[in-house]
């Protein structure tokens, strides 16, 4: 077999398996948050069923650029996360944070043409409060990934998971305090969860972009959402929380950064949109802003 | 310095001052001519003055008084300065005269300031 | 070859401009057509012909020699080859964008432009420089302006600040040639290079003259607000133009000598902040604050064009940051992201043109939907915005890829987060643009229009694949550079037809556009693998059965499309947005009083006697004066 | 050589031809006006290019200092055809496309080139102040001839400041002619920096006072606006385009020769710095000539301010007084001499069209009348200085010269540059709005055959100095050395030899 049809095949293996491991914290996170509130919760295969129940339904659609544009959003999810490595290992051999940083964007720019072309108002403002937000979270996550650019001299993934595979005190938590301080709460408004769940905000605007999605087009969705998952937990656990040598301790790892998401989720009210911005800019901002500043001088 | 130098120098300065003064408070244009008029003497008398010497004859040969000496003779060329000044200023004035009655024609004024909005020349 | 061709490249448009002044307007069209395919012509005749040189010298002044002096440098050819490339794209378009009804005058007055666009990038004497320079000035005035009262406003506020410029850089014509009795451009480079230990203040007043002149010209700030002006209200189709290839001559101009300059300045002259010479330092911000300007103006503008034209703004301070990093992968990525801009910023605005010259909107609430009756338009004006955006596997993307690695390589880390800020921002205005025209509710009242004419799709087409190309084989491109850079003594960079490789990492485009298409194939298989979908009116749902018109919402009203960005509008309220403007505008108010405190002086008869004596005191007063 | 005294006399005698015919035969006395000044053209133009030395020509016999001499050179002989040139182009204009016009009209242009052609000979201070009076007179007269109270009111504005002047220049006169003896200009030269330094001071004061108010130098040029608006436009056009280049001439004379002895040098009476006043009034006067130009509605004052800024530029550079600062004063008052001319044959054409002069109404003229909107295209582009149009060369040259030049001159540029941003924007305002699209239909306009060959002729002038500078490069080269003081031929030199002395 030639060696670019088995990368291929050994990409779909990790395109399934992102989509599962994110549709199983997606459940994890249902019966944690159910947890919290006294409920018992769904079973954790409860999102599985979801998508293919949605899958088997008939669906409607409005025009071809809203199947377009579902289609480039979750394969702009998928090609990101080929670029993350996963327990020391990339495919790819080369991981670029710039490359992931900027593919992802085609994920949420293809759900937002998706979304926004099926006309619904509500729709769009669920992705005009996406992109807004967007500005509020990228920026001082970019400011630590530049932090760890400065002391590597490379923006490989792979190299600052490697760099942290020299026991508990190697994690770059514990190097860059302020850092990951920024880049925990910019996560929670990257996955879109309380107080930064703008972009959904069930009861204001309906779902927002879910709002004109049925059949396969909403399990898409959720295959969406699930990869976004893997995506940055992804990202965390190897900024941040030392890689992992082994697979099972990389899903670990992963789980723990969702599970602390969900329980803040859990509690916590919604931002206003500028609010929310605002409090990311100045919180996550200074911190980022710190550790930047800390590792240009000092580091 | 001669008395009379003195006096036709002060004489001079203070008609060019009066015209000025004249020329710098009027707005009426028959009082703006006479104003440079004015200067335009004052003007003239000094150039006059300015080749006067004491004793000096008219720079004419063989004339009643009688003098041989061209070094006697007071200096005719600023006199004939004055002369064309003379008539240089005639002719403006007149022009100026004549413009000044083309004005109250045509404005009913002899006002130097713009009244209204004008027609204008191709 | 001879170097006729070179004085060719630059008269033939001309001549054919001026001929067609007389021509009737179509034909003068098909002739601005017919011209560009000449000059694309000669352009790639001369590839391999660098260092051919067509030199005029006649003695004028009594001081010296004047030349006028063409060449082919790597630098000069492959802003040359791009912009006809582009250009010829732009006169298909425009071929068919001005029928009967969109015609203007602008075709021969485009032409002579066309010759001074080729003079600018073959001088390789500043006089030459300097004609080319100002022909295109104001030939692009008249294009701007063509006949209507706001484009000129526009227009002139353009001109304005690009003569201001001109002048800046006549002055520093002058200074070099008295320092240095040369008017070639390469010699005169490196002697101010070299007065920078002998000569400081000297050698900074013509550089700064200089960059003056070019930061005008390339909208840097604080000249950054023509653009939005002047690309809103110009011609559609010259839009393109403006954006895609005039806002380039003033990097074109920092390229070539304000950045070698200081590139050549020997070691240890001058003060280095974060490994560059502080001018370049202070470029760097310079640039920044321009991107970021730019990105918030554009996220809150509603006309399309004048959005448009804030994000090339942005992208222009993109390119000067790329610039200021004084390395060959800062100079690199700056040539690079020219060349992307330019295409990709071109279709962007020939998309809108498109979109105009089917609708007659500018005002982006108006439109809406039109994605599903211009499809072609809609997929140009696509992927235009993802190249835009930065995102792969455009050529957008590399290019910005590099530039940051340029940052990485100089520690110039907050720089580089202020560009990533903008790069976000991007993402904002650039959505807002494509579902507020493209997608969202159509209008019944553009139900009807129709796919953008043939030549103009054609040619949108061919943008398209031009953005992809360099996107997925970067080696297209940044192959040229290496030459370029070896001619500025910059170390060369390593590229190969897929890759490139920089600071901190390197990356692929091969492989990063076939996972992507992986990626979106095995999506696709399950999509296709999902239930059967069918197609559903976009007002038949959500009401769930009632009939929207009942409650008086029309497509129009159900389209978010005014004020799009008003919630988060509070966050900007703080930045002094406008005030270079502000003051601007305070500036030539005070000329105009004090124009019309001169002019009454005059009016006022009774003043006259006063005007002299006043006169005479100052005669007396600037006499003693020392 | 010796028949340059035909280009102040001969204009002089048909002027007193034309009352004689004119109540019989008004068409013979302009053809003889026009025919004249066509002479007086070509006169002119065949001794520029038969020009071998410096020569000075003593008239009725009366050897210098005592009698008046005409003293030729190059600079005189260009600007001498350039006033020529002019004063045809400007009376084919009226000839042409004007109101119907008296013969005495055409009179007073011949009297006024015969002046303008005195004022830039002669070699005696006295003959130069007749020259400017009637110079002064007849202008005040063609002003005038305007229909209408502004014509009037212009006309006696500028009399009012020219007489204040003449009476300035007269007390220097005095005192010269009391302190030096006499009245040549050579004499005067070689006597002047001998004199006690505030009596040279002074004398320099007045007779600048008096040039300054001829060339429009701020704050001299109260009359200007009002004049020019007033006059019709072939004397607007005179104006600009003769008188100012008569005017500068004198300037640049009086400022070399007479107050200098020869280019070169910073001229300095005690602590009284001429070169300093040329210089700050020149810079004074393109601020605000370009700052109330652009502030004007109206197209002829605006127009007529704009020359005024010129002026300043050309003031600006007789300060500076460099090789390459007299070869751009030399193409720079060419160039604004073709260019003011076609700008206001063309505005003209607008005006009376249009019935206003306000240019805020003259939307869409140029639409309609492609060839003048094009032709005050090409003038403005001409004024401008912008390269392959005239006006580059002049104004390039003494921007040159400038940063060359030692002490603070570098200043004045940057100002002349920031205020030619000014000019460029009330220009295209201008021509750009005659091809804007207007809301009625604009008139269009008839032209004369004579009209359409004169204006191509200027402007094929324009461009084709702006493209081909050589012709004219090669006389104006020679300029620097004929001023320059180290020259032995020098202006005094040869005015002595003449003397025999």
């Amino acid at each position: 077999m030639n060696a670019h049809a088995l990368t291929a095949l050994k990409l779909t293996g990790i395109a399934f398996g992102a989509m599962s491991l994110g549709l199983l914290f997606m459940g994890l996170g249902r019966i944690v948050s159910a947890r919290i509130q006294r409920r018992i919760g769904p079973p954790f295969y409860q999102s599985f069923i979801d998508v293919i129940k949605c899958f088997t339904k008939t669906s409607i659609t409005h025009n071809f650029v809203m199947d377009l544009g579902i289609i480039m959003a979750l394969g702009g999810l998928i090609a990101t996360a080929f670029f993350v490595p996963f327990a020391n290992f990339s495919v790819l051999g080369s991981s670029s944070v710039v490359i992931v940083l900027y593919l992802m964007s085609i994920g949420y720019l293809g759900m937002a043409m998706g979304v926004s072309a099926s006309g619904n108002p509500n729709a769009t403002i669920g992705i005009s409060r996406a992109l807004a937000l967007m500005l509020g979270y990228k920026i001082p996550f970019v400011m630590v990934i530049m932090a760890m650019i400065l002391t590597y001299n490379s923006s490989d993934l792979l190299t600052y998971a490697l760099a942290q595979n020299h026991g508990f005190g190697s994690w770059h938590i514990f190097k860059y305090p302020l850092g990951f301080i920024a880049v925990e709460i910019a996560f929670q408004a990257m996955v879109g969860e309380k107080p930064y769940d703008h972009m959904i905000a069930p009861a204001e605007i309906a779902s927002g972009p879910m709002v004109e999605l049925s059949g396969k087009y909403l399990g898409i969705g959720f295959l969406l959402h699930a990869v976004q998952l893997y995506v940055e937990t992804g990202l965390i656990v190897n900024l941040f929380l030392g890689g992992a040598q082994t697979w099972y301790i990389m899903m670990v790892k992963m789980f723990a950064v969702y599970f602390t998401t969900m329980c803040i989720n859990a509690v916590m009210a919604r931002y206003r949109i500028e609010q929310g911005i605002r409090h990311l800019w100045i919180w996550a901002g200074s911190f980022a802003l710190l550790q930047l500043v800390y590792t240009r001088i000092w580091g | 310095m001669n008395n009379t130098i003195f006096i036709l120098g002060v004489g001079a300065f203070f008609l060019m001052m009066i015209g000025l003064y004249g020329v710098l408070t009027n707005r009426n244009v028959f009082r703006l001519i006479l104003g440079l008029g004015l200067m335009e003497t004052g003007v003239n008398l000094f150039i006059v003055g300015a080749s006067y010497w004491k004793g000096g004859k008219p720079p004419i040969l063989g004339t009643v008084f009688e003098t041989k000496a061209v070094d006697s003779y007071a200096d005719p060329v600023p006199q004939a300065l004055v002369l064309t000044s003379i008539v240089i200023g005639l002719g403006v004035t007149a022009l100026a005269l004549a413009l000044m009655v083309r004005l109250k024609e045509t404005t009913k004024s002899i006002d130097i300031i713009e009244t209204k909005e004008e027609e204008v020349n191709e | 070859m001879s170097p006729l061709f070179l004085l060719l490249l630059v008269v033939m448009p001309v001549g054919f401009g001026l001929v067609s002044l007389a021509l009737p307007k179509r034909l003068s069209w098909f002739l601005f057509f017919f011209v560009n395919i000449l000059v694309l012509g000669v352009v790639f005749k001369l590839k391999s012909s660098t260092g051919l040189t067509w030199d005029l010298k006649f003695n004028l002044f009594s001081t010296g020699a004047v030349s006028l002096k063409l060449a082919v440098t790597h630098l000069g050819w492959f802003f040359l080859a791009i912009s006809s490339v582009a250009t010829i794209l732009f006169s298909m378009f425009s071929l068919d964008f001005n029928d009967r009804k969109h015609a203007t005058f602008a075709a021969p007055f485009w032409m002579i432009l066309i010759g001074a666009t080729n003079g600018i990038f073959l001088s390789q004497s500043w006089i030459a420089f300097f004609f080319a320079w100002e022909l295109m000035s104001w030939t692009s005035l008249l294009i701007i302006g063509h006949g209507k009262t706001p484009s000129f406003k526009a227009g002139i506020y353009y001109y304005a600040l690009s003569f201001f410029g001109t002048m800046a850089m006549m002055a520093g014509i002058w200074l070099l040639y008295h320092r240095t009795g040369s008017w070639d451009i390469a010699t005169t480079t490196l002697r101010i290079a070299a007065d920078f230990t002998t000569h400081r203040s000297f050698a900074m007043t013509v550089t700064a003259l200089f960059a003056v002149g070019f930061l005008a010209k390339s909208a840097l700030f604080p000249f950054h607000m023509w653009p939005q002006m002047a690309h809103a209200e110009a011609p559609d189709d010259f839009s393109a133009y403006l954006s895609g290839i005039m806002i380039k001559y003033g990097i074109y101009g920092l390229a070539l000598f304000v950045i070698p300059v200081f590139a050549m300045t020997p070691k240890g002259t001058m003060k280095i902040i974060s490994g560059v010479p502080w001018p370049m330092y202070a470029l760097a911000w310079i640039s920044a604050i321009t991107s970021v300007i730019g990105t918030v103006m554009a996220i809150f503008t509603n006309d399309m064009k004048r959005l448009m034209a804030w994000s090339t703004v942005a992208n222009v301070g993109y390119i000067g940051v790329a610039l200021s990093t004084n390395s060959s992968l800062g100079y690199a990525a700056a040539l690079f992201h020219t060349a992307n801009h330019m295409i990709f910023k071109g279709s962007i605005f020939a998309a809108l043109a498109a979109v105009k010259f089917r609708t007659g909107e500018r005002e982006m609430h108006k439109l809406g939907g039109l994605a599903y009756v211009m499809p072609i338009t809609f997929m140009t004006f696509l992927l235009g915005i993802i190249a835009a955006a930065g995102i792969p596997p455009l050529s957008g993307f590399n290019s910005k890829w590099m530039i940051f690695q340029a940052l990485f390589e100089k520690k110039m880390v907050f720089v580089a987060t202020v560009i990533f800020f903008s790069s976000t921002g991007a993402f904002l205005y650039l959505f807002r643009a494509l579902h507020t025209v493209f997608l969202g509710q159509l209008s019944p009242r553009f139900r009807h229009v129709k796919e953008a004419p043939m030549l103009m799709s054609f040619s949108m087409i061919i943008l398209m694949i031009l953005m992809l190309i360099p996107g997925i084989f970067p080696g297209t491109v940044t192959g040229f550079f290496n030459n370029i850079l070896a001619s500025f003594g910059f170390a060369p960079i390593k590229t190969t037809l897929n890759s490139m490789t920089g600071s901190t990492a390197s990356i692929n485009g091969t492989v990063i556009a076939a996972v992507f298409g992986l990626a979106v194939l095995i999506v696709f298989i399950m999509f296709l693998l999902g239930a059967r979908q069918h197609k559903v009116a976009m007002m038949d749902n959500y009401t769930c059965g009632e009939d929207p018109e009942d409650w008086k919402v029309g497509p129009e009203r159900y389209h978010y499309g005014y004020d799009f960005y008003q919630p988060i509008k509070p966050l900007f309220a703080w930045m002094p947005l406008g005030a270079v403007e502000k003051l601007y505008e305070t500036l030539r108010r005070s000329i105009e009083r004090f124009g019309n405190l001169v002019s009454s002086i005059s009016a006022d008869g009774s003043r006259l006697g006063w005007t002299f004596v006043i006169g005479i005191l100052i005669i007396i007063v600037t006499g003693v004066m020392k | 050589m010796k028949y340059s005294i035909f280009l102040i006399v001969a204009p002089l005698a048909a002027a007193f031809t034309i009352p004689m015919l004119g109540t019989y035969l008004p068409r013979l006395s302009k053809l003889i006006a026009a025919l004249m000044l066509l002479a007086g053209t070509a006169l002119s133009a065949w001794l520029l290019t038969a020009y071998k030395a410096q020569t000075v020509i003593v008239i009725g016999g009366w050897m210098p200092p005592f009698g008046i001499s005409l003293h030729v050179d190059l600079l005189s002989l260009i600007s001498v055809t350039a006033v020529y040139g002019a004063t045809l182009m400007a009376t084919l204009y009226q000839l042409f496309d004007g109101q119907e016009k008296k013969p005495y009209f055409y009179m007073l242009i011949l009297l006024l080139t015969a002046a303008l052609n005195g004022m830039i000979l002669t070699g005696d201070l006295f003959n130069l102040f007749v020259f400017m009076e009637i110079a002064g007179i007849s202008s005040y007269a063609l002003i005038a001839s305007g229909n209408g109270a502004a014509g009037v009111r212009g006309a006696l504005k500028y009399m009012i400041v020219a007489s204040l002047a003449s009476v300035a220049y007269l007390a220097a006169i005095a005192i010269i002619y009391s302190t030096a003896g006499s009245l040549n200009m050579a004499t005067v030269a070689s006597g002047m920096r001998d004199l006690n330094p505030v009596v040279g001071a002074l004398v320099v004061l007045l007779i600048l006072a008096s040039v300054f108010t001829e060339m429009e130098i701020f704050p001299f040029n109260s009359w200007v606006p009002s004049a020019y608006q007033g006059a019709p436009s072939s004397v607007s056009a005179l104006l600009s385009g003769a008188v100012t280049v008569a005017a500068a001439y004198v300037a640049l004379r009086m400022s070399y020769i007479v107050f200098g002895q020869g280019m070169g040098d910073i001229i300095r009476y005690g602590k009284f710095n001429v070169t300093n006043i040329l210089f700050w009034l020149g810079v004074i006067t393109v601020i605000t000539g370009q700052a109330a130009a652009y502030a004007q509605a109206d197209a002829k004052k605006m127009l007529a301010l704009s020359s005024v800024a010129q002026m300043g530029i050309i003031l600006f550079a007789i300060s500076i007084a460099s090789d390459l600062a007299i070869y751009g004063i030399v193409f720079a008052v060419i160039a604004h001499s073709l260019s003011k001319l076609l700008l206001f044959m063309v505005t003209g054409k607008f005006v009376s069209a249009s019935g206003t002069s306000h240019w805020a109404k003259w939307k869409g003229l140029g639409r309609e009348n492609p060839l003048s909107g094009g032709l005050f295209l090409i003038g403005a582009l001409g004024i401008l200085g912008i390269p392959l149009f005239a006006g580059f060369w002049g104004k390039f040259s003494i921007i040159g010269a400038a940063f060359k030049a030692p002490g603070v001159s570098w200043i004045g540029v940057y100002i002349i540059l920031a205020a030619t941003v000014v000019e460029a924007v009330y220009f295209f305002r201008l021509a750009h709005l005659l091809f804007e699209e207007p809301e009625t239909k604009p008139v269009s306009i008839k032209s004369s055959i004579w009209f359409r060959i004169s204006t191509a002729l200027l402007a094929a002038a324009i461009i084709g100095i702006g493209v081909y500078p050589a012709p004219i490069d090669k006389k104006v080269r020679k300029i620097p050395t004929e001023l320059s003081s180290k020259n032995t031929e020098g202006y005094i030199s040869t005015a002595y030899r003449a003397m025999g002395r």
